[in-house]
């Protein structure tokens, strides 16, 4: 086992723990941050698969931006946390739990019945600059696109935001 | 077309105030700062400034405390406490008279409750111990040989308490009246 | 050239991921935490795009991560506002309580 | 494999003598800021402790080890406890990528003048300042306190604001260095540092950092009239000496970006390249204290309008005029 094998399955542990940990908190705050602890972890493993641009983009974007929302929000609406109470938590639970281990177990079986398949994965890295000049040659397209939508989202949220109380603003 | 001009001034009078702003203040940098090292430098306070409170006396040498509680009641910290008596010839005075300076503000509300011109407070400031029970002061460590800043005062001569001689005998008392007679 | 791990081991990490957000959007009665599930399930789908671009040395997986990224961003943006509007229509931010079209 | 022992050890040794370095002139800038505000407002500042109150870093910080620890009654006390290292961590390690001179030879091998030449070296400090809002946001909240729930409110809805512009203002140096490295931006500055050829992303990136710093004039998360402390205003002893370290370490780091990014990083004619860096992070590190000593707070909704309205749309033509003269200029990538 090479020393990123061991950097991969130690990243892999504590990214499904915080994960674990995160979504079922009753506390919201709670949650927010081992989540952004996750996102860390993903990104040393973007940072480990070879895409460092894309490492620091999911810091910046989901570690730095999205959660930041999160926990503006729930700062800002005040949540108290929820009730701790079994009989709904089991009813909530168990069917989620069920179905999950479920295509789990499909996952892992359908992976190691075609086990010679993938081979293990090869130690390389893209540049920024070659990952971004592969982006605006083959898909520029894609990222207008993608540009476009962040512009509706943004109109779509102000659109949702704004103050009713105050008329003709 | 108005509209632009304006915007042009007002962003010209902004630039303008910040840099004249910046300017100030650098230059600020190279000037002579105004503070008093105090240790080193002591300025001569004004006589009447407050601070430490004493405890005067009349010209006759008597205590001007009557025990009234006046100041006690004026305190904003609760820091003056005493007790009053009774002279046998009718005179009050405080048979202990304490003062906590470790509380005392300098507010001066005791000096201007004082009836009698006994409670004053003096420019010295400079005392300050470890130990907050040494600034308990009692009555002889407030008590003081000289009438303050006013040494003339004497309440019992000058209001009218009946206790140096008999009516019209104060200082700015008229005479009494004969009341059947009308002569002048 | 350094080998890291399998490709398989990198899959079933990003099903585990996925997974669990998928649980949390379906099992948590949270509105925010529903759509936490989402945004983990957005990540992990990622991780396994990753994953696949290394394996077959295309670096096209790396950008449909980007395409995902906007895809996460503005939809938290939308979700959010979202919610803070339903939240001041209806003081609730229950999944439970939206049941006003009661099948 | 002595070679690869006495890399780790010459790394090693690079990172201490770099924190103590970054440690020390942080602390320093506390006291010169100090000192400087004092003569801005014709007073003398801290000239007790030692020569000219030379020691008076010192004196602060054993005051700050030796206080009591007081945590809120009500307080989520592991966030609580473990908010102030965020800010702190995140300013020092930002330095990492920091090249703060052209490296040296040591008996044949090379050194050189950065931790580690990182190639989305710009992204990770962008990275690491988007991370500094937590220490606010959640120190804020956790504290149960309303004067550091609204100055947290502030402080994220602020930081947030400005990182935008942060942002952008970088995009016309990537362009025209080609490269996020922040060594390679340094080196792109040989000629001609940044400063002149893009004036307004500087200027851009200066007012944007500042308000990431929430120093004045846009200490609004802190205002004291109003919010006390505004999110650290419950903390005590070592954990708001945190706070305030790491608000003074990014203060060093900011100068060291402003002069990486715009002022040609170790580029200087005569005086070695090491000395060059620290002269240009302390005119910066001048410029921000003389900034305090000057202006006043703005308003939250001025703020916001510098922000959204003048700073970002300013940013945006700049990349678009950046772009349109590079490649009429003939640029190849």
């Amino acid at each position: 086992m090479s020393i990123y094998a061991i950097i991969f399955y130690l990243l892999g542990a504590v990214i499904v723990a915080a994960t674990a940990l995160a979504i079922t908190r009753r506390n919201l705050m709670h949650a927010i941050v081992y989540l952004v602890l996750s996102f860390i972890g993903t990104a040393l493993l973007f940072f480990l698969l070879g895409a460092p641009f894309l490492a620091v983009l999911e810091v910046v974007i989901y570690a730095g931006a999205i959660m930041v929302l999160f926990l503006f929000i729930v700062m800002m609406l005040e949540i108290k946390p929820e009730e701790r109470t079994l009989g709904p938590w089991l009813r909530q639970w168990a069917p989620a739990l069920a179905l999950s281990g479920i295509c789990l177990m499909i996952m892992v079986g359908f992976l190691f019945l075609n086990a010679g398949g993938p081979g293990p994965l090869l130690l390389v890295t893209a540049s920024p600059l070659a990952f971004g000049r592969f982006l605006f040659q083959k898909y520029w397209l894609g990222v207008e696109i993608a540009s476009f939508l962040l512009f509706v989202a943004l109109v779509g949220a102000l659109y949702l935001g704004r103050d009713n109380s105050t008329t003709g603003g | 077309m108005h509209q632009r001009r304006n915007w042009l001034q007002i962003s010209g009078r902004a630039v303008a105030g910040l840099t004249d702003a910046f300017a100030i203040v650098f230059r600020h940098l190279f000037r002579r700062p105004v503070t008093e090292e105090y240790p080193e430098f002591k300025r001569v306070l004004p006589a009447r400034t407050r601070a430490r409170i004493i405890l005067t006396r009349d010209p006759d040498g008597e205590e001007r405390c009557v025990s009234c509680y006046l100041c006690a009641a004026a305190c904003p910290v609760s820091c003056i406490s005493m007790a009053g008596e009774e002279r046998a010839d009718g005179r009050r005075w405080a048979s202990w008279f304490r003062i906590n300076f470790a509380r005392c503000i300098y507010c001066g509300l005791c000096e201007e409750a004082c009836p009698t011109l006994a409670i004053q407070l003096t420019p010295n400031f400079e005392f300050c111990e470890r130990d907050l029970l040494t600034m308990v002061a009692e009555k002889q460590d407030l008590l003081v040989d000289h009438g303050g800043k006013n040494n003339d005062y004497n309440f019992y001569r000058r209001a009218g308490v009946d206790m140096v001689g008999g009516k019209g005998t104060h200082i700015g008392e008229a005479k009494t009246l004969n009341i059947k007679s009308n002569l002048p | 050239m350094a080998t890291i791990v399998p490709y398989s081991h990198m899959l079933i990490l990003a099903a585990i991921l996925f997974l669990l957000g998928a649980g949390c959007a379906v099992a948590r009665r949270n509105l925010i935490m529903i759509l936490i599930g989402v945004e983990v399930m957005l990540s992990a789908s990622g991780l396994a795009f990753i994953g696949a671009a290394m394996h077959w040395q295309q670096l096209d997986g790396q950008a449909f991560v980007i395409f995902i990224m906007a895809v996460a961003a503005s939809e938290v943006a939308v979700g959010l506002a979202l919610i803070v509007y339903s939240q001041r229509r209806t003081g609730s931010l229950n999944a439970d309580d939206y049941d006003l079209m009661k099948g | 494999m002595s070679l690869w022992v006495a890399g780790i050890i010459i790394l090693i040794v690079k990172l201490l003598l770099v924190l103590v370095a970054l440690l020390l002139f942080a602390a320093y800038l506390i006291y010169v800021e100090r000192r400087l505000l004092g003569f801005f407002q014709l007073r003398l500042g801290p000239n007790r402790a030692g020569p000219w109150g030379l020691l008076q870093p010192i004196a602060d910080a054993v005051k700050l080890l030796t206080k009591e620890d007081l945590s809120p009654t009500g307080a989520d006390r592991v966030i609580f406890l473990y908010a102030p290292v965020v800010v702190a961590a995140a300013a020092i390690l930002i330095f990492a990528v920091v090249p703060f001179a052209p490296g040296w030879t040591f008996r044949g091998q090379p050194i050189p003048g950065v931790i580690t030449d990182l190639n989305v070296g710009l992204l990770y400090v962008y990275a690491l300042s988007s991370l500094a809002v937590y220490s606010v946001a959640l120190g804020g909240w956790s504290s149960n306190s309303k004067y550091s729930l609204l100055g947290a409110i502030r402080g994220a809805a602020q930081m947030i604001s400005y990182e935008l512009s942060l942002g952008l203002s970088l995009v016309p140096i990537v362009m025209m260095a080609k490269s996020f490295s922040l060594v390679d931006i340094v080196n792109a500055q040989a000629r001609c540092p940044f400063i002149l050829l893009q004036p307004v992303a500087c200027i851009i990136f200066f007012i944007s950092s500042v308000a990431e710093m929430k120093r004045i004039p846009f200490d609004i998360p802190e205002a004291e009239h109003e919010l006390i402390a505004g999110y650290h205003t419950e903390y005590s002893g070592m954990r708001f000496g945190l706070f305030f370290l790491g608000e003074y370490v990014t203060m060093v780091t900011l100068g060291a970006l402003v002069a990486v990014f715009f002022l040609g990083g170790w580029r200087g004619p005569w005086l070695p390249p090491l000395l060059w860096f620290l002269i240009k992070v302390a005119a910066v590190s001048f410029v921000i204290i003389w900034i305090r000593g000057t202006l006043g707070r703005l308003r939250y909704d001025q703020l916001m309008h510098l922000g959204w309205k003048l700073l970002v749309p300013v940013a945006l033509i700049n990349i678009i005029v950046t772009g349109g003269v590079m490649l009429a200029w003939g640029y190849k990538v």
